[in-house]
């Protein structure tokens, strides 16, 4: 029956850490901070990261609301990063986006991702990629430091 | 109408397929409806025996064209039951007719610190045209709420429209509430104060018998692919008097009477209003489907989707898992169906229950406002037409149970 | 090309058919063409497969016709040669994508005293758009001239553009005079006095490669139909940094970010200027007219009707009761051939054109100031596709001299 | 072969009055006058009328440019209504647009119109429907003493 199939999207351990989401909580200090929104479904992100003297990932949190996908996507990311510098932080978060559009990545690359590599799963839900993407997206603007739009901004 | 719903299933192909492998129950209608074959065939005929552009063309296939096309615009004046057909303007649907309103009217009469009233229930096509409009125009936008059972709330309609408002624009169904809002009396309402009113009919026309002149709206305004019609047509309908004094909306072939190097003056209604070539087959179908509809009769497609709302609805808002929004009882709730399953997502609804075969739609449905004034962010939300059936709606539940168990604890037992 | 055109004409039904008991001969293709069934059976495969409303849909058949939606626009990015398928926004037609530049980017640019330039031939909706614009912002609308032989005047334009000139807006391909203007040269020159150009692609994108980039338009609109595409689509394209800076043209569903009770803001490209629901199905019939032509291949459809205009307009020239508008070397001249006979009104010829089975126009061809420089009411016109033969263009020689003797003599002899 | 059927449109008397148009001169002085154009062809007439004390139509005449339909129909109205008071002239111009629409009328009402009723052929070549009235509608607006929008004016 249908929903069996669903077990290929919301794998175990993407419903682990959408129930029991790593990293979701406030940081004391923060260095880089964003909030980020999902227009098409509202799903709100804010991502802060501690970077320490030599651009490394000392800490990161999130809060926000959303569907699974994007909770657990969030807490894969934070999981994958943390400790991570911010050239090698902002290279997984260009592997996660090639590989939910489809580009192929050295599996090197895949691995590095821990948990979140899973979610090339994601690929055949076209409408759900977005979801999945938001946190990366997140994690690459506050480390660039870009600022939202005003709009973006919750 | 039961007795022939399978034969009615027969003129949408489209139903008969597996999605997921499970047959396709379609369940997103309020975003858009399917085609009969009768439409298809339509355009189909029409770009195989008559097709060239309509207007001053003298050959053969040029008149046959234009006289599918004016058939058309008298189909449509008669479903809605406009005085003459020179008040239907063929639009390329409601989001175009509402924004040529705003954009010809109320650019012409809208002046600071005037009002336009408006819905918080309504789609962004009926909303975004006159809160830009009133930005542009220092004048003020102010929104009618609702009151405690998702209705709009006729004693706060009364408050905020006062003699400083100059338009009433609402939504005659909404999109999200499921409810149909008193139009005629908001109508008497604006008239009263001096006001227009504009009807957005793009959830009303398909579902249940329209007449713009007992609503007496000033305008009126909804989409042919709701209607069963192709996509890229709609009707703007609009009183005479009105449209004789607007402005034209866009500029070009077809609109105009004379045109000198530095003017030109406008042809009469209604192709003052439809500058260019047309969609042309687009109208045809949209005609084709008005005669599809009227075969079957508005208050028996009406009747039909009340049947299976006075099913389901009750079924829904038993279930305490469920949020359901808008009013509860049937009788006043139409087959646009929004809700909430506690602590599971509406997107992860949605793709569920699309491995189910279920199409429903989860997100904002472009009523963002709503959403915030209702404190979600998005919802979940099934809608029925003509061809759905109380075993769609069975679907649907049984699909709502599955997926509950399965995001409580189903999937993770599984693997 | 000359080899299969028979297996060509075979995939357009609609030629097949006697109009006053005569083979259709249809040569009215710069008002409208005629589709190939490879188009209308992909809008039947679309609306009984997988319709559906695009975006934000999670369910499989949202997903699909997002798919299908997006190809299409993929399918005209590279047939226009544009940088990425975000610059292609889909539209009703080249009437609607001329108003939305001039709504948007015009209305931001355009300040009292500045100049914009277009040519003498432009069609209606290529003028009028700008000509309401500088007469709402106090600008100047200026005229490009043409040369004794009926092309545009290029000395002329070079004088006409000038530092003051903020937007050039020329017909790429005329209607009337069956020019094809050096729009490339002509975005040099704009571009060289800080102006941007707007190409009117009507007639040229059904007839021509069209290379946008290699033009070095700023915008370029032109229209479904006139290609072999479903009524009631078009495109536009522009450059991402100039479609970035513009304002939305209308407002409603699909094309907002966020939207609150008293602002918004706006979707990315190409959405921001996709408000509503838009014409998919007409999209997607777009994109297989797109892959229909580019199969054959637009030199060889520009080879094609070259060989029939070689053949014809000589004859029509030789004529010493005709007179051929535009420029009478066949090598300059597309498939467009306007002309007068000597005493006969050109709706009496259309008439009598048609009794003989050949559909051709007459009027202004919604060039009015065109028709006035010319010294000229109406004219009749015959405009050839790639399903046209020589053949064809004999039934229009043919039925011309048996035109000619009916009103000269003919037709009283008769009775 | 198709050309024949043109005789049904084009009859003998409606290619002689288009050839040899009745009326079409200027008049010395006129009571009634105005110029119409037909967006659609750009078709012309300027029309004058001269009433008598009366109201009677003791001359009218016309100038312009257009098809053999308009050239001719204009040539017939003037025949018709020549001589005839302001209201007869009225009801036979309502007549006539009835007529080419389709609307049945009493065939005494036909009769009034002279040669012009032979234009009722029109209604089979919809597009040149408007060739025919536009004389009649001149008539019409001349006799109202409507003024015409200065766009209609040549
Ligand atoms: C040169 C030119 N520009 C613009 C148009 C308008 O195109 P559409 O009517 O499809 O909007 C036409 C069509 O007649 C045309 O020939
Ligand atoms: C209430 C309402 N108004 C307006 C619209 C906009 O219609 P369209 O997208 O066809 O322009 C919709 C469609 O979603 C709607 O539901």
């Amino acid at each position: 029956m249908g929903l069996s199939k669903l077990n290929s999207l919301y794998r175990e351990v993407i419903l682990d850490h959408a129930d029991h989401p790593r990293h979701k909580h406030d940081l004391a200090t923060s260095t880089n901070t964003i909030t980020l929104k999902n227009p098409t479904c509202g799903d709100v992100i804010n991502l802060s990261i501690q970077l320490d003297d030599q651009e490394k990932i000392q800490d990161i949190g999130f809060s926000g609301d959303g569907c699974t996908i994007s909770q657990s996507s969030a807490s894969m990311m934070t999981d994958a990063v943390m400790g991570k510098d911010k050239e090698t932080a902002l290279r997984m978060a260009k592997t996660f986006s090639d590989m939910v559009m489809g580009t192929k990545h050295p599996q090197a690359d895949l691995d590095e991702l821990g948990d979140a590599a899973i979610l090339s799963s994601i690929m055949s839900f076209p409408a759900r990629i977005k979801c999945a993407t938001l946190a990366w997206w997140a994690l690459q603007r506050a480390l660039l430091e870009e600022t939202p739009t005003d709009e973006e901004e919750a | 109408m039961a007795a022939n719903i399978l034969d009615i299933r027969k003129n949408f192909p489209v139903l008969n397929q597996q999605v997921n492998d499970e047959q396709l129950v379609y369940l997103d209608n309020a975003a858009t409806a399917q085609r009969p074959t009768a439409v298809t065939d339509s355009l189909v005929h029409f770009y195989q025996t008559d097709n060239a552009n309509v207007h001053r063309g003298v050959h053969t296939l040029a008149e046959r064209a234009t006289e599918d096309y004016e058939n058309a615009r008298v189909k449509v004046q008669h479903f809605i039951n406009a005085a003459e057909s020179a008040e239907v303007i063929f639009t390329k649907g409601t989001t175009d007719g509402l924004n040529l309103v705003a954009s010809t009217y109320g650019e012409q009469v809208i002046q600071a610190g005037d009002e336009i009233v408006i819905s918080i229930m309504e789609h962004h096509s009926n909303l975004i045209p006159w809160q830009q409009l009133a930005i542009k125009k220092h004048a003020t936008l102010k929104y009618i709420g609702l009151t405690a059972d998702g209705e709009l709330d006729m004693a706060d309609a009364a408050d905020k429209i006062t003699d400083k408002t100059k338009i009433v624009a609402i939504a005659h169904a909404s999109n999200v509430l499921g409810t149909l809002n008193p139009l005629a009396d908001l109508a008497k309402l604006a008239h009263q104060h001096g006001a227009i009113i504009v009807g957005d009919g793009a959830q009303a026309v398909p579902h249940h018998p329209v007449d713009v002149q007992a609503l007496d709206v000033d305008f009126y305004a909804f989409s042919g692919h709701k209607m069963m019609g192709p996509t890229g047509i709609g009707a703007l309908y609009g009183k005479r008097a009105l449209l004789e004094q607007m402005p034209p909306y866009q500029f070009g072939g077809e609109m105009i009477d004379f045109v000198h190097q530095q003017d030109s003056t406008w042809a009469q209604l209604p192709y003052k209003f439809e500058a260019g070539t047309q969609n042309i087959a687009g109208a045809v179908g949209l005609g084709s489907a008005v005669d599809y509809l009227s075969d079957i009769g508005m208050a028996n497609v009406a009747a039909h989707e009340q049947a299976i709302v006075d099913y389901l609805l009750p079924k829904l808002v038993a279930d305490p898992d469920l949020a359901v929004y808008g009013p509860h009882d049937p009788a006043k709730h139409t087959g646009v169906i929004a809700f909430n399953v506690k602590g599971i997502h509406p997107h992860d609804i949605a793709t569920a229950l699309d491995m189910e075969g279920v199409a429903v739609r989860a997100g904002h449905h472009c009523a963002q406002p709503l959403m915030t004034y209702l404190g979600l962010v998005a919802t979940a939300r099934a809608s029925f037409y003509l061809y759905n059936t109380k075993q769609d709606a069975d679907r649907l539940l049984v699909a709502l149970a599955e997926t509950k168990e399965f995001f409580n604890h189903g999937a993770v037992k599984a693997e």
